[in-house]
């Protein structure tokens, strides 16, 4: 077992989900490579083969368009999240990086004060060494529950 | 002495003289009218949108879906027709199918194992005849006569219909021609399944109807779509209502006039846009040939057809009480797709569901109003724009539709 | 004009010409049933368990339980009586006792500290006599009047009954012979606690109660039970209803007669068994010396008595509304178990309970129940496996107990 | 047949004869009650505390609140005037303010973005004449007459009340001379906000105001407050109803009389006191010279502002249902504050709020009873300390301002 | 502190928690020693001295009849649950292994999309190593509350 | 990345979190310097700049009279808590100690058997070595929601 490396992919989740919850969307997608891929999906599309995302990304670029639309076009209430994400299990420890699958769930806090369990799943991630920097290449968000409460706006 | 609101409720539950430009607040607040909806609307000669038939692929397959709030099984049977039952046992009344789909040659009550075939009739009772001659139930009940109650289904392109009613008018008849024609368009091939997902609407069933019938409100809600100027109202396009009322299309042109008239009007929706930084987000094609970028088409009472450039999805409700409501999305392209058509149809999937750049806000903004208008039971909701007009149009800056909605309900509710 | 459900619903609630062999769907999902039945069954001439004495270990102990949905306290004073009340302040009605047992000399409220001797009698009035000359309370108020409502209470080995109500008759004329026979033949020696936990059922009370009465299902729905051949409905056995149909008792004896009935039936539950690989789960002594390894006993409204084997439990409804109940399990063993019989009684726990290989399946059905009979009010259930009976029989192919619940019910409701 | 609770419920909800000295216990837990306070109460002739002018810092803000149930915005306009109104839109019902506070010029509805100004008045109607010549909106159609509910305001010394009623008295004729000078004493200068929590409370909003105007519990429950002798019963104090009933205030002096009438009457509050490890907690200064260490003041229906040595508060309840209250607290010094001050208040804070050592029982104290007396709707609340007085006492053993409360509560509801 | 044994134990929870929360029931077993012994308890019962559990294992053969019930033989309708599971807090390192107390979360998601906070509670684990791989020779799981929604067929 | 130190802190939140959550509430004061500062509030007033505290403490005599208060004074229906506290995210590894930010979650499980999620937040922690020992110099807890279900007795 490399401690190393289970502990960088921790921290890079932890940062991650730091970002999130204290609203630095800006950084977000910072945490993926260039041509990073990103996408929210059900357990259910998942095990039945079925490509559908809800949010679905293949670049930085892309990413950064989601944060400007969330700033500037669409309307939701003020809300905010609490990830709690579980130690990362490497799957794989390549050359470059290492795949890891790790559990989360996620409150959300709604501006009224509401919290509600908003999510859970799995991160199926592919971490990378970019220039030093650990990334993700891809991160794919599997949520359990094929139900989202009202709308998803902050991504997960 | 203390007068009770039930009485109150009872001399105010009368639709306003203004007719359907006004629509009054209690209709999203009273328990009674839910229950009633339940039984004259859903329960009644209506039509509501069950599945896809790409979602029962092959026989002996079956999958739940609901009339409303009641559930429902429908099947394919090893010959390949379609059925459609209530999800309830004709013995003491449990759910028959607890999965959400799968395979069966027949299905089993899992409370006492009665048994049904695929067309919902009761076949077997466990221990009928008693077990070692006693015991068993008597020759003259007749248990069949209390299963679980048929639909009647139809399919149009695809789309598996259900009504539990003898009065409901035959599916195309219900339909509408021109609505119809509008479904077939875009049902144009053999369905491939891309996914689905759901969301909770914190709203009445019927607000969110409204936001779909609304074509007032997509250009103004959703800034997205006009700072991209993905559709603006000044776009040509139109409106379809059926003679019904209850049924509708809305459609846009890809191209843009170009108009200045949100600048001039200052409104929220009027910033200026910015570009995307990866715009193959939007790149589409125009697979209908026919230079439609938009076409949003609604069925009484709680069915949408989408097309979204290409992104396509239909989507029902289901009912779960006064106030919150689940909103079902199947995502689908047509098995003649290739693999760029697949990949365009699931990027431009960002645009809808309850992520959708131009979607997200539906699923909060009917909850805005809930919220609101709770307190104002007697208050009145004002549903003017376009006049009265019930009528098709070759605008969308009117509410043709949302009357058009009021109009079939009342029909039904008696009101 | 528009007519309201509660209109109709007042007319539709008549019980069906066809007796106790259907029952209305609305007696599930109307919730003015539902508190008619809190006043007129609970809060009426029927007697609920509460605990067992072993629960009240000492003197000046106090344990909470319940009488329907009604918070209650049950107490042992310094000399050994049992008590109880209704668990509300003669003052404002604040809860008296909030843990959920413990030991006390008497009993403060902690809002104002009205002070209550463990027979639930109002001993003292903080500042009755003012303060100093100034305020206080009236000579003439008699907040005694006011006190918690006191229940009439009776034991029967170890088992703590409660009413509210004086026309209830004694707890032995209550059970009838039969029953309270059955009820010592397992309480046949000082109990010993071995623990609890409990349930929310999704469900109205009723249906997990018609569960419990439903010796029909047990072999159908559980088939863990049936696959290792723990019990099966030909092996020998019976039920006994008593005279008020309220109650029951389902037995069966250890020895299976190895009937192939399932096969021949050809039913889910037959599927052909397999061994355990740790069969010593199920090792059993006939700990009563009559061989019956099976008997689980009601009494109307909410008791259950079981015996599984070694396995021995008393369960209580507690409703919390028209679609949620909570069932609370207390499992027990005698003082005089040696080790081995501790440790049996332990391992065969694993038959029971929430996660019990025969009996999770129970707290999910009445729920299955619940959720497909919502939008059916007006149509029946069908309760005629043996007919029309309401009696004992040596065969459990039968719903009479189920009817004998109807029977019991109809009369306290006046329907 | 059977008797419906409906109408059961109909004839027993009828005031007891013995008056004010008694509370039906259906009060707490009838639906259409809920509903009646709504209208007749909450909209109508009273006033409701809705924020600090401080809240509203500088011109060109907003912040939500609610009267009652009902959402409200109260704003700042540019010159600096406060206005209050519904927060509805005239349209289709949407609030029309999402952040809880902000800054703005005008209010634009998300939905379909008509405008508002802070008066509340609709400046805009989107696409109002169409869009280029189609579409739009009739000329005779009044929106405008459909436009959120306007509050008339009034302050008083910075706090904010409003009211949806034209028969509501002056805000200053409505509190009385006395109520309002007891607020004049405590907001002697301009507020600096310190912060604010909110608590959800388990129980209907009529049992936390009588828990508010109850100053017979406040030395029994709030044990901390006794060990410690903050403040005792036995110290000098009184109350002050107001002659509508519906307002009050309880104070007391910092100085202990040292009375051992606790130890006398051996109550459960009187078990002897320990010091405290780091008793600067309670280190307080008498900042209103006039040696009253603790102010409770409560407005009919929902307001409640609190001095607790140099620990400053406002209260607002906002129900939520027949069980659920949300409870907003506001903590707040003066600009005149120094550090040592500041400091003071913010260690002091430690007594009040969700955690605070005498405050935090409040939060649970009406839970208990809600859930104690749900199940004894025909049952009474005895109210009877210090007789049946509503009157001034220069003593605070009575519940005189719990009877003020209902008799204000009576008149309004017409009961 | 050692942190080798610490991240192992960690480790091992991690694998537990994934395996059940994936649906790989039949692997289940393999975590414990083949006398390995399982409890689902309550907090009431351990604290009072009460024997009862909810279910109770001796042995990698019980909990393989477990799994084998659960598959042919039991009735629920189709569910998952997401584990979260804290750092665990080992309290003696033993010669051939740790008692470890371990905090955890379980979401439940029904097929419906329903998600709800379904269990909490600790771990109260004795981890062996056996033939140099990290088992349960003993894992009781002590639930905070009394109370079960509906049934409890997957495991802990 | 300093592993040691990283595991020192969060080892330190786990023995804090557990200590809680089995009812040591005498224990908890110890986890202070002897002026260690303890302050609850909400994400609202901390981004308002808003100094107001739900708890406020600034030694540890003051925390020892709040446990004295809990067990003697308060009235409160039997309940307990479970935290389940993320990795820690070191923003500053100062000579003596270090500044730590850390997600949280706690569920409430009242003696009735309801489990509710009671609290979301962060820990903005200033973590140091007192005489060998890792002790909180001071610790906010920064609440997502301002609303309280009924009361806060037990510390979070
Ligand atoms: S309820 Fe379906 S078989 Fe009995
Ligand atoms: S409510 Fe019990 S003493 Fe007042
Ligand atoms: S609802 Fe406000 S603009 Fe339409
Ligand atoms: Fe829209
Ligand atoms: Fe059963
Ligand atoms: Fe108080």
């Amino acid at each position: 077992m490399n401690i190393e490396l289970q502990l960088k992919v921790q921290d890079l989740n932890v940062r991650y989900a730091q970002a999130i919850d204290d609203n630095q969307l800006e950084a977000w997608p910072d945490f993926f490579t260039e041509d990073g891929r990103y996408r929210v999906t059900t357990a259910e599309n998942f095990e039945r083969g079925l490509p559908l995302g809800m949010i679905y990304a293949t670049s930085r670029a892309m990413l950064r368009d989601r944060v400007r639309s969330l700033r500037d076009a669409n309307v939701y209430e003020a809300q905010r999240y609490r990830h709690i994400v579980a130690p990362p299990l490497l799957t794989a420890d390549e050359g470059r990086g290492a795949r890891a699958r790790t559990g989360f769930l996620v409150a959300r806090i709604m501006h009224t004060g509401e919290t509600t369990l908003f999510a859970s799943g799995r991160y199926e991630d592919h971490v990378v060494l970019d220039d030093g920097v650990a990334r993700f290449a891809e991160k794919v968000v599997i949520l359990d529950s094929r139900l989202i409460d009202t709308l998803l706006a902050i991504p997960l | 002495m203390f007068m009770r609101k039930d009485a109150m409720a009872a001399i105010s539950h009368q639709w306003p003289a203004e007719g359907l430009t006004r629509v009054p607040y209690w209709l999203y607040s009273d328990s009674d009218i839910y229950e009633e909806e339940q039984a004259r609307i859903f329960r009644g000669p209506t039509w509501s949108f069950l599945c896809l038939e790409a979602e029962l692929p092959g026989p002996n397959s079956y999958r739940r879906s609901s009339l409303g709030a009641m559930p429902v099984v429908v099947t394919r049977d090893k010959d390949g027709t379609l059925h459609g039952f209530e999800n309830r046992c004709a013995h003491r009344g449990s759910l028959l199918v607890l999965n959400e789909s799968g395979e069966a040659r027949d299905i089993i009550c899992v409370y006492h194992n009665w048994s049904y075939d695929l067309a919902g009739n009761l076949t077997g009772v466990a221990f009928r005849k008693g077990l070692a001659g006693k015991g068993g139930m008597p020759p003259h009940c007749r248990p069949e006569d209390h299963g679980p109650r048929k639909l009647r289904l139809e399919t149009l392109s695809g789309l598996v219909f259900g009504t539990l009613s003898a009065a409901a008018p035959p599916l195309e008849q219900y339909l509408g021609a021109e609505i119809a024609s509008r479904i077939r368009r875009v049902m144009r091939a053999p369905v491939k399944l891309l996914g689905g997902y759901s969301q909770t609407l914190p709203s009445n069933w019927k607000l969110y109807m409204e936001n779909v019938k609304d074509t007032y409100h997509a250009s103004l809600l959703h800034t997205f779509f006009t700072t991209f100027r993905l559709n603006r109202l000044s776009q040509k396009g139109g409106i379809v209502v059926s003679d019904s009322g209850g049924h509708h299309v809305s459609y846009s042109f890809a191209a843009d006039s170009g108009g200045k008239e949100y600048e001039q009007a200052g409104m929220r929706a009027a910033q200026e846009g910015f570009g995307l930084e990866a715009p193959q987000l939007l790149e589409a094609v125009d697979e209908f040939g026919d230079g439609i970028g938009l076409q949003i088409l609604s069925v009484f009472p709680t069915f949408v057809l989408q097309q979204t450039r290409n992104s396509l999805a239909v989507r029902r409700l289901v009912p779960q009480g006064l106030d919150q409501t689940e909103l079902v999305w199947t995502c689908f392209g047509f098995t003649t797709d290739d693999e760029d058509m697949t990949e365009r149809r699931l990027r431009q999937a960002n645009l809808i569901g309850p992520a959708g750049y131009i979607s997200m806000e539906d699923g909060a903004a009917p909850g805005f109003v809930q919220r609101a208008v709770t307190t104002a039971p007697d208050l009145l909701s004002v549903v003017e724009m376009g006049g009265a007009s019930v009528a098709s149009d070759d605008n969308r800056v009117t509410e043709a539709a949302v009357r058009g909605f009021w109009k079939a309900y009342r029909g039904l509710m008696g009101m």
